[in-house]
């Protein structure tokens, strides 16, 4: 193994040394100090998402298990800037009496749960794939129920586990059934590829297959979970699975979408348009009545999810461009609401909507902050959920499919309303005893500045959008 | 000559307008008052001069008096040849308009320095004057329909203000608002009219659309709608709006309710001027009436006449002596319409169009006259009931007098004004309608009855009590009113002698009139019998007329509630417009329309509400769920394949 | 075994297998049970990629080397489970699963 | 013999199956899925695959189980009954499987464009070893690796969540 | 930078000054200058385009500009103005200045307030100067939104739910015209062979008449809500009503000729084919919503409801003549928005200045104020006949053309509906004349009005400021007729 074949794979590589580095230092510093780990992990990642972004070259390692090209490496850099963003704003809730001796563990539970994403994404082979998602799922159950004397933690960990385990298994008999109908028995992505047909028992396959993925994502109707997890598990968790596991699997779906199952295209855009139908659909109509703010989030981000499987259904390269620039926003406008939520959470304990009200007049950043980051989540400009909402949209309509495109931009509509309520208890609604002023940690406020920058930037930097445009595929 | 200065008469008022407008309320009030005069005074004289140079000082050719636009410009393009212009046409009836206009109105100006003296609005009164008077004159030299429309609205609106010029006083306001919303209404039509003939006509342009070897007049149009042609139609609908402004029925209930508005602004705007520009017009696109539809021109003349008798009946009974010379002005522009309507075009058969406007212009002297005398009264008396006067000839003798000169001349009893201009207008309708000359001739009798019984029961018939309750002993009004009275006096007794068969007529050509004596002593004789009739009744209070109106009880009750016109308007606009139509509108916007938004709304809230037990928070429902949508995406796929 | 018993054969135990591991999941209250219903889906599936394997593709062993996987996977998600339900039965002290919905809606 | 000890097999399977998502006790439910795996073992000693029968008996079966015994003892009495199943539950979970054992089967049975097998190739412990540490074409070092990973993970995740905090 | 873009970027500079402004009274100064200079340089602008135009051989669109922007799309930021849009933006600057006045005594969270308030400006600005889908769109979304902010906190009544509401079916309408928008772009691009969102590149392309009797629906629906279409007006009563001052003038002023504006830039220009096709329908619709909408307003009670169906009413009218295709009523119908925009935001002005007075918008409730605050009334009068179409002042011009233009029809169904449209001048006259008789005139009704003052000097300034830009409009409207004639003469020969 070369030393270009490591760095092809710096994100793992990195990852895990950062992993075992965290457990050493956990073993060396004495307790009382074990909360400046924190302060290392951050740097850590920092380092990696800096790495990440360097350029890098399509390669294939161990006999195509594993593969990486331009756009892998801007999704595993996509996963980087969101997981380091998460880190910043769970440095707070870390340094909890009741965390901080957990440090460590957590961080090393994020990065082997990034490592798994990783490979997920760069899997060359379904059993690297399998692999992935399951090191992907297993220890964020774990961080979900990471609250272990608060029954609602533990409750939210063993149903993401529990249904997350059924889910894979589903997945895994599909995997059986496309092993069985792929003539040659070899599961290597281009294998596959080669041998794909629309036969029944490949389709069967593929469609389990599928279920696990949008189990993932939370796509309606595997998107029960979704709501009761986020509640229940720290926010910081909720909002590491509702954008970086997400968006892993995201992409791993478009890559498989439009790689190895591209023949099966007239099976997935079908199915997918009526997924993405019912996840905008129900994601919108549960989020309307949430007054729980993070199970609000919840059902807004299976929504948003709705609206990234546009960009699969319509198989264009200006799909794909527009679900990577979609979750890069994605990133920033969820992460900026959740570490709103999170600062207020973790100050007051607070999560309801009502306790939002008057939040303007006595933490007038936060508001503005959590503002931008729902606009940006409905698509408003100079947001830029705008821009992204607004190329998902044009792949679809590149297609050609416009019933599909008026249901999405309806519940665009419908999203603006749930949106608009939370903007309306800060700014509009008068309390006789708002929340009282406070700072939230520097950590804290830099992950919000790193959002709001990201909100406004990436949307008018246009370059972004071209670049990715450059290294994508379609059908 | 150059004509050019004739652009000051119109600018002259709005320049007068502009100023007490804007700074009236700054200047002394006298000020604005001498401003609006003195403009007005140029103004007039400038159309004396026009008016001489036109009719007296230039040859005539072949054609008649020509047409001469001495300015004419571009407004609104709509198209190549479909513009609003704004300019100066004059023609024969547009100079009689700049004579009577600005003779009337200068009059009314000077009289009203002294009746509206020490009146809060002073400047604003004079404003709105200016601005009728540059309106009125706009509207009578229009070169074309769509700057007649322009000014027409603008009449209207000045008309609104000087009705309303009392805004405290609830009847004031009420009486400007109907006057405006019904002649709206008319107005309607007019704009009807306007689009269609320009539809047929491609123009806008007067002379282009009356020439009567135009392509309107010679190929009339073949496009048929309900058994009439479009021009038909169109022109009809142009006398809607000619019978709104002009008060004719049914479109007349504005009239009598607009005497809330100050006396002088009765007598220039609610009887000289303003409500004979449906008659003018008629007369301004009289070739079209008379040669492309001689359908709508029986229209006119019917309903010209059937309004003359109508109002002339209620006259009969009013008792607010502005509201009985408020009908008279209604029937005496019903003669101008049926004289119109009976006329034809070219020569001899255009003579009910030249005594209609030979009407016109004695009407506008001999009833400004009325009015103001009127206004001398109730300056006097401060009242307009006739039960509150009697007697006040003697404390009225300038007043008196000219008041009496004006109500020989509207009778028709010679040598005053209205002899002749009458006379033409039943040798007209004579000569075309019989029947029409039957009712206008009973209206000539009714007419001589009416203004003389208003002029007895307030000159004269003392009753012992009819003072009581005036403040102080009625006196003569002040030089500055009583000049323009006696001015007009002397031109409602002159005026008849103008040649006007030489001047004005249907083709501008002069033709030879023949004074038919059979005919003008039969009408002399039937006012005279008008007149007696009222004296016998009128002279000294008696009980004669009440017992005579219980004879007719039925008759004149409906007379006196001016046949429930009034009720059947509020009938229909309340009851029918309002609550029939808007209010269910309204009730369907906000229920239904809106209702719909909301139910939007509230049906995605309710979806929401039905749903929320899919997410039961049991772990082996969502189990179920998953399997379940599993198993549907397989079945699918078994049916995508197949 | 080849050629004696069909394909077929093996394929419907494990399918049954996995179904009835679903049912378990869906019906079972206790916590453990349905850990042990998630075991027996992820053993039919084992069974059934070993089955393709032997019967289709014995050239390679992927469907092996996939059920060896499988069988590790299932060991972490054991582990991890069961320290979530000891962890349930302290806050709720019931492993009931229907006791287990404080969330919902 | 090899087809009858295959239907044996299968029976206990079935059976076993059926017995541990019906067992009203748990550790008998436990047991029940024992037999399951063990017999599942024994499928694959059938088709030579020692050493993933044997895998599957010493992490799963000995393992697992196990892990799942100590645990229910740990947490509840495990003598006690379970509660029966709700009519509407159970016959919802009956139709669900029902239908998904039919589709699932149909499309097997559909599917009627199986290859002839293909030649064996060597399944050797030693084979397997051979494979697990390669890093060419079907090798399967990365994924050995990242189980590793995951293994490390779960068990550090089972820890935190399972041990006793030092204050309390 | 090109000249256009100065009329995005003051508006912008303006809001980041308003960053910093300290008190109440700094940041109505800096709105004022920021708008003035907007002002200025409207009318400059409108003096050059004159000039420029009037050369030989120029083309309608002036100050073009293009910058590529998203490549990968070939999305650009193109700028260019036409005789409309100049039109437009000077209606835009005079209504935005006059509204910075109109809310000069705003002072809870001022700073706040005039950032939205002229955010919403940069929206509509960026709107008008915009040559290209992409960018007309996101300003298009930039001037709405900041609406729900300023309606939820500084309106009144129940301006919680007006607020939403009327966001709501904003969006909701938005989000057809998204659809629509990127149909158009895309349906047009596979006919030129690359992808473009420049509106005069998608005027070249002929799109497929299936995509267009689809996309024509989308578009002026999308528009049409916020230009008031029936039935989807309903925003708009409750809206106006909840909105503070100058945000309803805004609103009706500038916001809602977005609408009519975006229906003849996109759904017309763009889709000739399904708008002669599909006209008939919105030609029944907006002839309803004329009358329908005066026939409503008949009723109201409340002064902002009344011209709020007023507008209904005389937006409904904008739409049908831009529907007439026509140059006379196309240019009629942009006239009608100038108009409009102006007489409207008088009146909102007014009322809100009237409101601020008596604290009550109800009619009934009112009486004699002439005689109490005689500025006011006087201009409430001015805008009154203004709005029934008054020769002098705006409404005539505009509602003249716009009848005599629809009238030139040679179809029957066109002409009769034209004279269902006229017949709102009378329903018009109803309504106008009951509010002014019932509020300014008669009596004065409640001693209490006695006290009151009339109009502040800034309050004089706002209404003065539409005042004159109403009486000059109504005055000599021709040179405006004729710069607007010009440019819609491009987009009427492809309907022919």
């Amino acid at each position: 193994m070369m030393w270009s074949d490591v760095f092809l794979m710096r994100n793992e590589v990195l990852l895990t040394i950062a992993a075992f580095l965290i457990l050493c230092v956990e073993l060396m510093v004495e307790p009382a100090r074990r909360q400046r780990i924190s302060t290392l992990g951050i740097l850590f990642m920092a380092v990696i998402t800096v790495v990440g972004f360097m350029p890098t070259q399509s390669g294939v390692l161990f006999g195509a298990m594993y593969q990486t090209n331009d756009y892998i490496a801007l999704m595993k850099a996509i996963l980087n800037v969101g997981t380091l963003v998460v880190l910043l704003q769970s440095v707070t809730w870390l340094h909890k009496e009741n965390n901080q001796d957990k440090v460590s563990e957590y961080l090393v539970l994020i990065f082997s749960t990034l490592i798994g994403m990783d490979f997920m994404i760069s899997s060359g082979h379904f059993l690297m794939f399998t692999l992935g998602l399951e090191l992907a799922t297993i220890p964020i159950a774990a961080l979900a129920a990471f609250q272990k004397y608060e029954a609602r933690s533990s409750e939210a960990g063993i149903k993401m586990l529990l249904l997350a385990a059924l889910s894979s298994g589903v997945t895994l008999f599909g995997l059986s059934f496309l092993y069985a109908a792929t003539p040659g028995g070899s599961l290597y992505f281009a294998d596959v590829q080669a041998a794909a047909q629309p036969s029944t028992m490949f389709t069967l396959g593929f469609l389990f297959f599928l279920s696990g993925l949008a189990f993932k994502i939370s796509l309606v109707p595997f998107h029960l979970w979704t709501a009761d997890v986020y509640e229940g598990a720290p926010i910081n968790i909720s909002s590491y699975l509702s954008v970086i596991s997400k968006a892993a699997a995201s992409f791993i779906l478009v890559i498989v979408l439009f790689t190895v199952f591209r023949s099966l295209q007239m099976v997935w855009t079908n199915a997918l348009a009526v997924i993405a139908v019912l996840t905008m659909t129900i994601g919108n109509l549960f989020a309307i009545r949430q007054q729980n703010l993070k199970r609000f989030l919840a059902f807004s981000s299976i929504a948003q999810a709705g609206f990234l499987l546009l960009g699969a259904v319509s198989g264009s390269q200006l799909g794909m461009t527009s679900i990577m620039y979609f979750m890069l926003i994605y990133v920033f406008s969820n992460l900026g609401a959740f570490g709103v939520v999170s600062a207020i959470s973790n100050q007051y304990g607070k999560e309801h909507i009502d306790d939002y009200n008057g939040l303007y007049r006595s933490n007038p950043m936060l508001s503005l902050t959590m503002m931008l980051s729902l606009f940006s989540l409905a698509g408003i400009p100079p947001a830029a959920g705008f821009f992204g909402k607004l190329f998902l949209f044009g792949s679809i309509a590149q297609h050609g499919m416009y019933t599909l495109l008026i249901i999405a931009t309806v519940n665009a509509t419908i999203s603006l309303y749930y949106y608009l309520l939370v903007v309306k208890a800060m700014f509009i609604v008068k309390s006789d005893t708002p929340l009282a002023h406070f700072r939230s940690d520097n950590w804290m406020r830099a992950s919000l500045v790193v959002c709001v920058a990201g909100i406004l930037v990436i949307g008018f930097a246009s370059v972004i959008f071209d670049s990715m445009f450059g290294i994508s595929i379609g059908l | 000559m150059d004509y050019s200065l004739s652009v000051w008469i119109i600018l002259l008022p709005f320049l007068a307008f502009l100023i007490t407008g804007l700074a009236g309320g700054r200047m002394k009030a006298i000020v604005s008052g001498i401003i609006g005069t003195a403009s007005m005074a140029i103004a007039f004289v400038l159309s004396i001069m026009t008016a001489w140079s036109y009719f007296f000082a230039s040859t005539q050719g072949a054609e008649g008096f020509a047409a001469i636009s001495p300015i004419n410009m571009v407004w609104l393009r709509f198209g190549d040849t479909l513009h609003i212009d704004l300019g100066v046409m004059l023609d024969p009836i547009s100079v009689m308009m700049l004579v009577v206009i600005t003779t009337v109105s200068l009059m009314v100006h000077i009289y009203s320095i002294g009746y509206m003296q020490g009146e809060s609005g002073f400047a604003r009164f004079f404003a709105c004057l200016s601005l009728f008077s540059f309106s009125m004159l706009g509207l009578v030299v229009a070169t074309n329909l769509f700057q007649m429309y322009m000014f027409w609205e603008l009449v209207g609106l000045s008309s609104y203000l000087l009705i309303g010029f009392y805004y405290d006083r609830p009847s004031a306001v009420a009486a400007s608002k109907k006057a405006f919303i019904v002649t709206r209404f008319a107005d309607l039509g007019f704009l009807l009219g306007i689009l269609l003939l320009s539809f047929t006509t491609g123009t806008f342009d007067f002379q282009t659309i009356t020439n009567p070897a135009g392509p309107l007049i010679t190929q009339p149009s073949s496009a048929m709608f309900m058994g009439a042609s479009l021009t038909t139609i169109a022109v009809t609908l142009i006398f809607m709006g000619g019978a709104g402004k002009s008060a004719m029925f049914p479109l007349h209930i504005w009239l009598p309710d607009a005497m809330e508005g100050p006396t002088p602004v009765s007598a220039l705007i609610h009887a000289a001027t303003m409500v004979v520009a449906g008659v003018y017009l008629v007369a301004r696109l009289f070739p079209v009436y008379a040669l492309a539809a001689p359908s709508a021109l029986q229209i006119v003349a019917w309903v010209g006449g059937f309004s003359s008798l109508f109002a002339a009946v209620i006259a009969c009974t009013q008792t607010d002596i502005k509201r009985v010379l408020a009908y008279s002005t209604m029937s005496q522009i019903g003669y101008m319409m049926l004289a119109l309507g009976v006329s034809g075009y070219g020569g001899e058969n255009g003579l009910g169009y030249m005594a209609s406007m030979f009407h016109l212009f004695t009407h506008a002297m001999f009833k400004a006259l009325l009015f103001l005398g009127a206004g001398s009264v109730i300056h006097a008396v401060h009242s307009n009931e006739m039960k509150d006067m009697g007697g006040l000839r003697k404390f009225l003798p300038i007043t008196h007098l000219t008041f009496l000169i004006a109500c020989l001349a509207i009778s028709g009893i010679p040598p005053f004004a209205g002899f002749f201009s009458k006379d033409e207008i039943l040798v007209a309708a004579f000569q075309h309608n019989m029947p029409l000359f039957v009712i206008e001739y009973i209206v000539a009798g009714l007419t001589a009855f009416y203004m003389f019984r208003l002029y007895y029961r307030i000159f004269w018939s003392d009753s012992e009590h009819s003072h009581d309750n005036a403040h102080h002993t009625p006196h003569e009004s002040p030089l500055v009113m009583t000049l323009p009275l006696m001015f007009l006096a002397v031109a409602s007794a002159t005026v008849g002698f103008l040649p006007f068969h030489e001047l004005v007529t249907s083709d501008h050509k002069g033709f030879e009139a023949v004074m038919h004596w059979d005919l003008a002593s039969a009408s002399v004789l039937i006012g005279v019998v008008g007149i007696v009739a009222a004296t016998v009744m009128y002279r000294r209070s008696s009980t004669l007329p009440d017992r005579i109106a219980e004879g007719m009880k039925a008759l004149y009750t409906a007379a006196y509630r001016k046949f429930y016109i009034d009720e059947i308007y509020v009938f229909v606009t309340k009851r029918i417009i309002f609550n029939g139509i808007s209010a269910p509108v309204a009730w369907f916007d906000r229920h239904i329309v809106d209702g719909t938004m909301n139910g939007i709304a509230w049906l995605t809230n309710a979806v929401s509400y039905r749903i929320r037990n899919l997410q039961s928070g049991q772990l082996q429902w969502y189990a179920f769920v998953l399997v379940i949508s599993v198993i549907a995406l397989g079945v699918s796929a078994f049916c995508m394949i197949r | 075994m080849f050629p004696d018993i069909p394909l077929s054969h093996v394929v419907i135990v494990s399918t049954l297998m996995f179904f009835i591991g679903v049912y378990g999941f869906m019906t079972r209250k206790n916590l453990f049970a349905i850990l042990m219903s998630t075991e027996l889906i992820l053993n039919a599936v084992a069974l059934n990629f070993v089955a393709f394997n032997y019967y289709l593709y014995p050239d390679k062993m992927q469907g092996l080397f996939f059920a060896l996987f499988i069988i590790g996977i299932a060991a972490a998600e054991a582990a991890v489970a069961i320290a979530i339900i000891v962890a349930i039965y302290k806050n709720f002290r019931s492993v009931n699963v229907e006791d287990i919905s404080q969330m919902k809606q | 013999m090899k087809p009858v000890l295959f239907y044996v097999m299968a029976a206990i399977i079935l059976l076993g199956s059926a017995l541990t998502v019906s067992s009203r006790m748990i550790l008998r439910a436990a047991v029940y899925l024992l037999f399951v795996l063990v017999a599942t073992a024994g499928i694959y000693f059938l088709m030579d695959y020692t050493f993933l029968a044997a895998s599957q008996l010493t992490l799963y079966a000995g393992g697992i189980i196990v892990l799942i015994i100590f645990a229910v003892m740990l947490t509840s009495g495990s003598g006690e009954l379970q509660p029966k199943v709700g009519r509407t539950k159970a016959a919802l979970a009956i139709l669900a499987s029902v239908a998904g054992t039919l589709t699932c089967l149909a499309s097997y049975f559909a599917y009627n464009a199986f290859l002839p097998r293909t030649v064996p190739t060597d399944s050797s412990v030693r084979a397997i070893g051979a494979a697990l540490v390669s890093t060419g074409q079907n090798g399967y070092m990365l994924p050995f690796e990242v189980i590793s990973v995951l293994l490390l993970a779960a068990m550090i995740a089972a820890i935190i969540i399972a041990r006793r905090d030092a204050e309390s | 930078m090109d000249v256009l873009s100065l009329f995005v970027v003051v508006p912008v500079l303006t809001v980041i000054a308003l960053v910093w402004a300290r008190d109440a009274r700094q940041v109505r100064s800096i709105a004022a200058v920021g708008m003035g200079v907007q002002l200025v340089q409207s009318v400059i602008l409108l003096f050059r385009y004159l000039q420029l135009h009037a050369m030989p051989g120029a083309t309608e669109l002036q100050f073009q500009s293009r910058t590529l922007w998203f490549s990968s799309l070939n999305i650009s930021y193109a700028v260019g103005v036409d005789g409309v849009a100049v039109a437009m933006i000077m209606l835009t600057s005079i209504v935005v200045f006059a509204g910075v006045f109109a809310s000069w005594e705003v002072v809870e969270q001022a700073k706040e307030f005039f950032i939205s308030l002229i955010l919403l400006a940069t929206g509509v600005f960026g709107f008008f100067i915009s040559q290209d889908l992409f960018t007309m769109f996101l300003f298009y979304e930039i001037a709405v939104i900041p609406m729900y902010l300023l309606i939820g906190i500084w309106g009144s009544g129940p301006k919680e739910y007006s607020a939403m509401k009327l966001t709501l079916m904003l969006m909701g309408g938005s989000a057809l015209l998204l659809a629509g928008l990127l149909g158009i772009a895309f349906s047009a691009g596979a006919q030129i062979g690359h992808l473009t969102f420049n509106l005069q590149e998608i005027e070249q392309a002929h799109i497929p008449m299936q995509d267009q009797l689809l996309f024509f629906p989308l578009t002026f629906i999308g528009f049409g809500v916020l230009g008031a279409l029936f039935p989807f007006h309903t925003w708009s009563p409750d809206g106006h009503a909840s909105a503070p001052t100058a945000v309803s003038m805004l609103h009706a002023g500038v916001l809602m000729k977005l609408g009519g504006y975006g229906c003849y830039k996109v759904a017309i220009n763009l889709l000739p084919d399904a708008a002669r096709e599909l006209s008939w329908i919105f030609i029944i619709l907006t002839a309803v919503s004329v009358i329908y909408g005066a026939m409503g307003a008949i009723m109201q009670k409340d002064l902002k409801y009344i011209n709020a169906y007023s507008s209904v009413s005389h937006c409904g009218l904008v739409l049908f003549g831009l529907l007439m295709f026509n140059k006379a009523s196309v240019s009629g119908a942009f006239l009608q928005m100038v108009s409009h925009g102006l007489m409207t935001a008088l009146f909102f002005g007014l009322i809100g200045m009237i409101y601020g007075r008596t604290h009550t918008r109800m009619v009934d409730k009112m009486g004699g104020l002439m005689k109490v605050m005689p500025f006011l009334s006087v201009a409430y009068v001015i805008a009154g006949m203004a709005s029934l179409g008054l020769p002098g002042l705006s409404g005539f011009a505009a509602e003249m053309s716009i009848f005599v233009g629809a009238f030139q029809h040679d179809d029957p169904f066109h002409r009769v509906a034209t004279i269902v449209a006229v017949s709102s001048i009378v329903a018009t006259a109803v309504y106008v004349l009951r509010a002014v008789a019932q509020m300014l005139l008669g009596p004065v009704t409640d001693e209490h009005f006695l006290q009151l003052k009339d109009a502040k000097w800034q309050e004089r300034l706002a209404v003065l400021t539409l005042l004159v830009a109403v009486i000059g409009m109504g005055m000599a409207p021709l040179w405006l007729s004729d710069m607007i004639g010009g440019s819609v003469q491009q987009v009427l020969t492809k309907l022919q």
